[in-house]
């Protein structure tokens, strides 16, 4: 990825406190090494969760198949809203598009990028609670049977939660762009870390496709 | 330092090996430590066994049998005990106090009853005015009006037990009599066919499934 | 170099025709279960044996194989000597290769044909080969089968016929010479229709309408187990009294049957059942 | 002795830093967890769902998990992180010194190893004090012995905790102890993901132990539905409990994959890469991409669970048939998980003990990876008669008997291996050549099962159940205890008693066939799995195999004590290469060193050029650093 072609400066002595920080102390710490194991890792990673997700909608089309007993979609069942759906994609879609273009400026100015992150972080933030607010109404309850609404909530349910983990991981990242942050990793790990944010954002897309239209 | 090793982890693996073996010694219900039913003679002629039952919606309201300190008392089950003897080649007979309110059939084919002597049990029970009556049946008419079955299966005997009616006053039960033959010894099990397990998916889990509650043996000695 | 790797290659040769052919011959002594109760029956007897058969040249052959080299090939004591230098043989593993796929190929065809032979010898008129047929699309009868639904609940199977109104029993009961279209389902949880001596096993699902086939061939009687785990008396989910009795025996049984079911309220026969209350919580 | 073998090394953190990151050791871990179940299971129960109490024993199960990582130190990365402060390398020596650091958070892929072998073992045992209580119920007909609900919960204790161990124990120990070693890296990519792996199985294998305190669970590892959602609270054991393992699994498979991608030393090309790395390699592709699915599936049963939701209850649009293709779409690739790095294993010993190189590397690297592609296209052979769309049993069962033409490149390859060679027939190489013959009959077994006209005759009896045993007991664990007699000494600094390694091999191998071979006949005259009750004509069929499993059970008893003597009582140090082989970690130091290498080693040939007139070694240690 183009960022991981941008050349590393050498090793500065960022100090934290008077104290050398991860990138100079370690004795075996090597850039591109870091660099090239977090971008395989992830990538695997994001495979490994392609299939966590692909039991998911597995799920959904083979109940929808099956319909059993003509219960897929209880009689007074409905779709929710699909306003507030297409909300929630798009401030996923808006987090992880505001993460990546702040990745890319990670090098050259800082500020930039921290403001971008800090813009990526509240989209995400206010994804969670729109898909809070949705789950609070929504029109139906999975308690009385149901493929879909078993499928609507089980899906949603475990896409929030890995958001929730990336918003954590998100502000890991905006605190390790102050000055004493460890700045050599920051750039790789940063456009690495875009790339699950995509994923997750395709992911929504995808869902909402199939839970509000199919 | 090696011994601080081998201590921790014996001590680990003990604790583990309690746990584990404790799950099984301390959770076995009462019935299972209990001794058997007592198999009360029958006067005529001395082969033949009584067998005195009650059936009830959650231990803690038996009236017959009451069984204190239960594991689970708000399950539904058989009481006093699930584990019978009786002996081989001989007629029992099996009175069963049904205290417990209907829940239906899923297979209406069990409220036929089978393989007891003459084909039909006694029953007093309460019809819908809550008015006392009393009959012999080969089978209860409604199958969703059934509360329990005892259901020797490798015997062939199946007995529908007609559930207590809404307007029978409190405390009141259907007494179900009837008596089958005992083949050669050996350990039979048996259960109930209606889906009774409250709580569980289909009502077959919990007491359904748990020997002395709605399943149990047959000792033919 | 050549010389001994021949006559090490020459005896382990001898060695392992000797003996598989005495295996093989062996092999077609036995006499395998289910038995020849029902033409599946005989074709898994059949399949079993011809797998022992063929498997037993390939179990010679590795323990011969590792026998011999233990002792022919051994490491002298206390000596550190290095085997020869040899990475590979393409041409022998591309042999070996090869064999283990025809074999394979064997197999599968042998079980394919099986397969859509599970109704030969019936007289179905669909044209789907039925053990092709997805489950559900045989509910109806067909030709001169006779449709029998096995109803698994726990802890008991019954049985329905279809063709004479519905009719429920306590037992499994067959003409002999029939074709017999089973319709397992099941009113709670998983259960598996074993009827061990006809060679016939099949999962039931609630809901579910899973249909399998048999052509009864000899009188006699059978045992019927449960094969799925199903809760506390799956092992005691058995039924030693089914039976395959002559097309009259089996004609006056019915008609008893369906006396004795006139006191009972049984439901309309339906190809499977969803079984109700899904009671959760107290 | 382990703590002797790994000295004091790399920087320690320094006071300055300590107290920026919070105390954890294996208390707090404890402490937190018993208050993280205790909230949880208050926070469940107040939902108020009508659910039997399952949603606050698995909230507890989960927040029990959690809190306990917090405690042992998970947390202080991602805190050190969130808050900015400085980082500890992750080459940085362990907080904790001697045996305290084998029971505390450390990021020394030795250390793990070596925890990893310790809770493997234990697990083993109790897995095993299931068999043996099994097998004291079968020695009657009828179901007395233990009630058939006990039974029920025996039978699915032992199956779960086996699985638990069969689908870690050789990539825990030895995987994540010698990878790093036999392809020359002083690190593993993601060490903690490596700890996480760990330290995520002793939670699982104690919440899988407390399950009988909740009743227990009746449906045997497959956790078919919706017999599961009958179960009672113990059913929330298995299903907190497998999720942990599935994802102990996904982690190690992505720090092994990348590790063996990125960080192998100069000169360690891909066709060169020891056999053994290729097992683990293609077992942790399995593991990385198939226990995801398997997450998903239980989360789906703790939603019917807790939730009420109805994905698996057909008269609510839900389908049983959901679980099953979910469940077997991983649990068909996990029995590979178990099996690819005991090929590896054995492949890796042959070599070294027929001091020839290994015949056909490179076709059995495509055996192992022709298993790890063929293994996701034959799931649906455990649903031959399940009922499911049966037009396609042909594809499976061609695709299932395909697979063992890989599986017969793992013979052939041995055998060629042994051909003309010169075999010293030492304690691992007897488990070897016990695993071939094990792993033979397993098989051919398994081919019976493969065809869809025998299956419907063997399905669900116990002739499957001994097929799966022979591939799994007598393959992967014969391969374990290979492992374990030939690795023990650099792993631990002592060696195994071989006499009584030789008697145990022996002792078990006779003791094993005898007491499994007999239960295809078993399962051949219809006897199903998981009774607790069959026909009495069986009977002494059944007593027999019981007998031998006792002899069985004593076996391993003989090793543990073999182990455990040889470990901790006998204080004669091990020769650093007690084998004469060439696998690079034998040309190492015993004890080891903190740091793998001191200089990352160039290597200069395979792990198996025997029989060269003047052997290269194996890697060059590169020249002196230039002084400063």
């Amino acid at each position: 990825m183009a960022a991981g072609n941008v050349a590393e400066p050498a090793a500065p002595a960022f100090t934290h406190r008077g104290m050398p920080t991860l990138a100079t102390r370690s004795p075996e710490w090597e850039p591109e090494v870091d660099a090239r194991v977090a971008r395989v890792g992830t990538r695997i990673w994001i495979v490994a969760d392609v299939f966590f997700f692909a039991a998911w909608f597995f799920a959904f089309f083979y109940l929808r198949a099956l319909n059993n007993n003509y219960d897929w979609l209880p009689a007074g069942t409905t779709h929710p809203t699909r306003g507030i759906g297409a909300v929630i994609v798009l401030l996923a879609i808006a987090s992880a598009g505001l993460y990546w273009a702040g990745a890319r400026t990670v090098l050259a100015q800082r500020v930039t990028a921290r403001l971008f992150f800090w813009l990526a972080l509240i989209a995400g933030i206010l994804c969670f609670g729109v898909q809070i607010y949705e789950f609070r109404n929504l029109g139906f309850d999975p308690q009385q049977g149901g493929g879909y609404p078993s499928v609507f909530v089980g899906l949603k349910g475990v896409w929030l939660f890995q958001l929730t983990g990336a918003m954590l991981w998100l502000a890991a990242q905006i605190a390790q762009t102050r000055p004493m942050g460890d700045v050599i990793i920051r750039p790789k790990s940063a456009v690495i870390f875009g790339n699950f944010m995509v994923f997750l954002a395709a992911i929504a897309l995808v869902a909402y496709l199939v839970l509000y239209f199919v | 330092m090696r011994l601080v090793v081998l201590v921790l982890t014996v001590g680990i693996f003990s604790g583990l090996l309690a746990l584990f073996i404790g799950g099984f010694v301390i959770r076995v219900p009462e019935s299972l430590t209990a001794s058997p039913a007592t198999v009360a003679q029958g006067s005529t002629p001395a082969q033949n066994a009584f067998i005195h039952l009650e059936t009830v919606a959650s231990v803690d309201t038996a009236i017959t049998f009451p069984r204190p300190g239960d594991p689970n008392p708000s399950w539904v089950s058989y009481l006093p005990t699930t584990i019978l003897k009786v002996p081989a080649n001989s007629t029992v007979t099996v009175q069963i106090d049904q205290e417990d309110g209907a829940s239906g059939l899923r297979n209406p084919f069990w409220a036929q009853a089978q393989g007891i002597v003459g084909g039909t049990f006694h029953m007093t029970y309460f019809d819908d005015q809550g008015n006392p009556q009393e009959g012999d049946f080969s089978s209860i008419p409604d199958p969703a009006s059934a509360a329990h079955t005892f259901a020797i299966p490798d015997l062939g005997v199946f007995v529908p037990l007609e559930g207590i009616s809404d307007a029978a006053p409190a405390g009141s039960m259907n007494v179900i009599t009837f008596s089958f033959k005992t083949g050669k010894a050996g350990v039979y099990h048996w259960q109930c066919f209606v889906p009774c397990g409250a709580g569980t998916i289909y009502g077959n889990g919990g007491p359904m499934q748990t020997l002395g509650y709605m399943a149990g043996f047959l000792i033919v000695q | 170099m050549i010389r001994p790797n021949r006559t090490h290659a020459l005896r382990l040769l001898i060695a392992w025709a000797v003996l598989s052919v005495i295996g093989v011959v062996i092999g077609l002594q036995l006499s395998l279960p289910p038995g020849s109760q029902s033409q599946q029956s005989i074709d898994q007897s059949g399949l079993l044996k011809l797998m022992i058969i063929l498997s037993t040249p390939v179990f010679v052959g590795v323990v011969l194989f590792i026998l011999y080299s233990v002792f022919a090939f051994r490491q002298k004591r206390g000596a550190l000597e290095d085997g020869p230098r040899s990475y590979g043989n393409l041409r022998l593993q591309v042999a070996w290769v090869a064999i283990t796929a025809v074999v394979v190929l064997i197999l599968a065809g042998i079980g394919i044909s099986q397969l859509n032979a599970a109704a030969n010898g019936t007289n179905f008129t669909s044209s789907s080969a039925p053990a092709l047929a997805t489950s559900g699309d045989v509910g109806t009868t067909e030709g001169h089968a006779l449709q029998v639904q096995v109803i698994a609940q726990q802890w008991y199977f019954t049985y329905r016929y279809a063709d004479y109104s519905g009719v429920e029993s306590l037992h499994l009961m067959l003409p002999v010479n029939a074709n017999v279209v089973f319709h397992i389902t099941s009113t709670d949880v998983l259960h598996s229709f074993w009827a061990y001596q006809l060679g016939v096993k099949a999962d039931a699902n609630p809901g579910v309408d899973n249909v399998t086939y048999v052509t009864t061939l000899q009188t006699g009687s059978f045992t019927v187990r449960c094969a799925e785990l199903c809760g506390i008396w799956h092992g005691a989910m058995s039924d030693t009294s089914g039976a395959v009795v002559s097309q009259a025996d089996f004609a006056t049984w019915i008609t008893q049957l369906q006396k004795d079911n006139l006191s009972i309220p049984l439901p309309p026969y339906a190809p499977y059942y969803f079984p109700s209350p899904r009671v959760k919580g107290t | 002795m382990a703590t002797a073998t790994m000295g004091s090394g790399g920087p320690a953190l320094q006071a300055s830093e300590r107290q920026m990151v919070l105390p954890t050791n294996l208390l707090t871990g404890i402490v937190l967890a018993a208050a993280g179940y205790y909230v949880g299971v208050q926070i469940g129960n107040g939902l108020g769902f009508n659910d039997q109490l399952n949603t606050g024993v698995l909230l507890g199960y989960t927040f029990g998990t959690l809190l306990f990582l917090v405690g042992i130190g998970f947390a202080n990365y991602p805190l050190a992180r969130l808050f900015g402060w400085p980082i500890a390398p992750q080459s940085a020596g362990d907080e904790y010194r001697g045996a305290w650091r084998f029971l505390n958070l450390s990021l020394d892929h030795k250390v793990i190893g070596i925890q990893y072998l310790v809770a493997m073992l234990m697990a083993m045992f109790f897995g095993g004090i299931g068999a043996m209580l099994i097998r004291t119920n079968l020695l009657s007909p009828d179901q007395l012995v233990v009630p058939p609900d006990k039974y029920l919960v025996l039978v699915s204790m032992h199956s779960v905790m086996m699985i638990f161990v069969a689908s870690a124990a050789i990539v825990g120990p030895f995987g994540n102890f010698f990878v790093p070693y036999m392809i020359g890296t002083n690190r593993m990519a993601f060490p903690r993901l490596e700890a996480l792996s760990f330290w995520l199985v002793p939670p699982a294998i104690i919440i899988l132990l407390a399950a009988p305190l909740f009743g227990g669970f009746p449906t045997g590892w497959t956790g078919y539905a919706p017999l599961s959602e009958q179960a009672g609270q113990g059913f929330d054991s298995y299903i907190v409990g497998f999720t942990l393992i599935g994802t102990a699994l996904c982690v190690s498979g992505i720090n092994m994959l990348t590790t063996v991608i990125s960080l192998r030393a100069p000169g360690m090309t891909w066709t060169r890469l020891p056999i053994f790395v290729w097992g683990v390699f293609s077992a942790s592709i399995l593991g990385t991409f198939a226990a995801p699915i398997l997450a998903s599936a239980l989360i789906m049963q703790g939603l019917d669970r807790s939730m009420n939701t109805s994905f698996f209850i057909s008269s609510n649009g839900g389908s049983p048939y959901l679980w099953e293709n979910l469940f077997w779409f991983f649990g068909h690739p996990e029995v590979y998980i178990f099996i690819l790095p005991a090929f590896g294993i054995v492949m890796e010993l042959i070599p070294h003990f027929a001091r020839k190189p290994l015949w056909g590397y490179k076709t059995a690297v495509v055996g192992l990876l022709g298993v790890t592609l063929l293994s996701w296209f034959v799931w649906q052979h455990h649903l031959f008669v399940s009922g499911i769309a049966p037009a396609l049993r042909p594809f499976y069962m061609l695709s299932t008997e395909m697979i063992s033409i890989p599986t017969g490149i793992v013979f052939l390859v041995a055998f060629g291996t042994l051909w003309r060679a010169k075999i010293s027939m030492t304690v691992p190489m007897l488990f070897c050549l016990g695993f071939l013959f094990n792993f033979l009959i397993g098989g051919l077994s398994g081919v019976f099962l493969s065809d869809v006209p025998s299956d419907v005759t063997l399905h669900g009896s116990y002739f499957s159940m001994a097929h799966f045993h022979f591939t799994i007991v007598g393959g992967e664990i014969f391969a374990i205890i290979a492992a374990i007699y030939y690795w023990f000494p650099k792993m631990t600094g002592r060696a195994l008693n071989m006499t009584l390694g030789k008697i145990h091999f022996w002792w078990m191998m006779i003791a094993f066939n005898l007491a499994f071979m007999p239960l295809f006949a078993a399962g051949i005259l219809d006897m199903p799995r998981r009774v607790s009750t069959y026909a009495p004509s069986l009977q002494s069929l059944n007593d027999w195999v019981s007998f031998w499993a006792y002899l069985l059970f004593a076996s391993m008893l003989l090793f543990a004590v073999n182990v455990i003597w040889s470990w901790f009582f006998n204080a004669k140090v091990a020769p650093a290469d007690p084998w004469h082989v060439r696998s690079i970690e034998w040309t190492l130091p015993t004890p080891l060193p903190r740091r793998n290498f001191e200089r990352i080693p160039t290597f200069t040939s395979g792990p198996y050029d025997y029989g060269q007139p003047s052997p290269r070694p194996v890697a060059d240690p590169g020249p002196e650093p230039a002084p400063a």
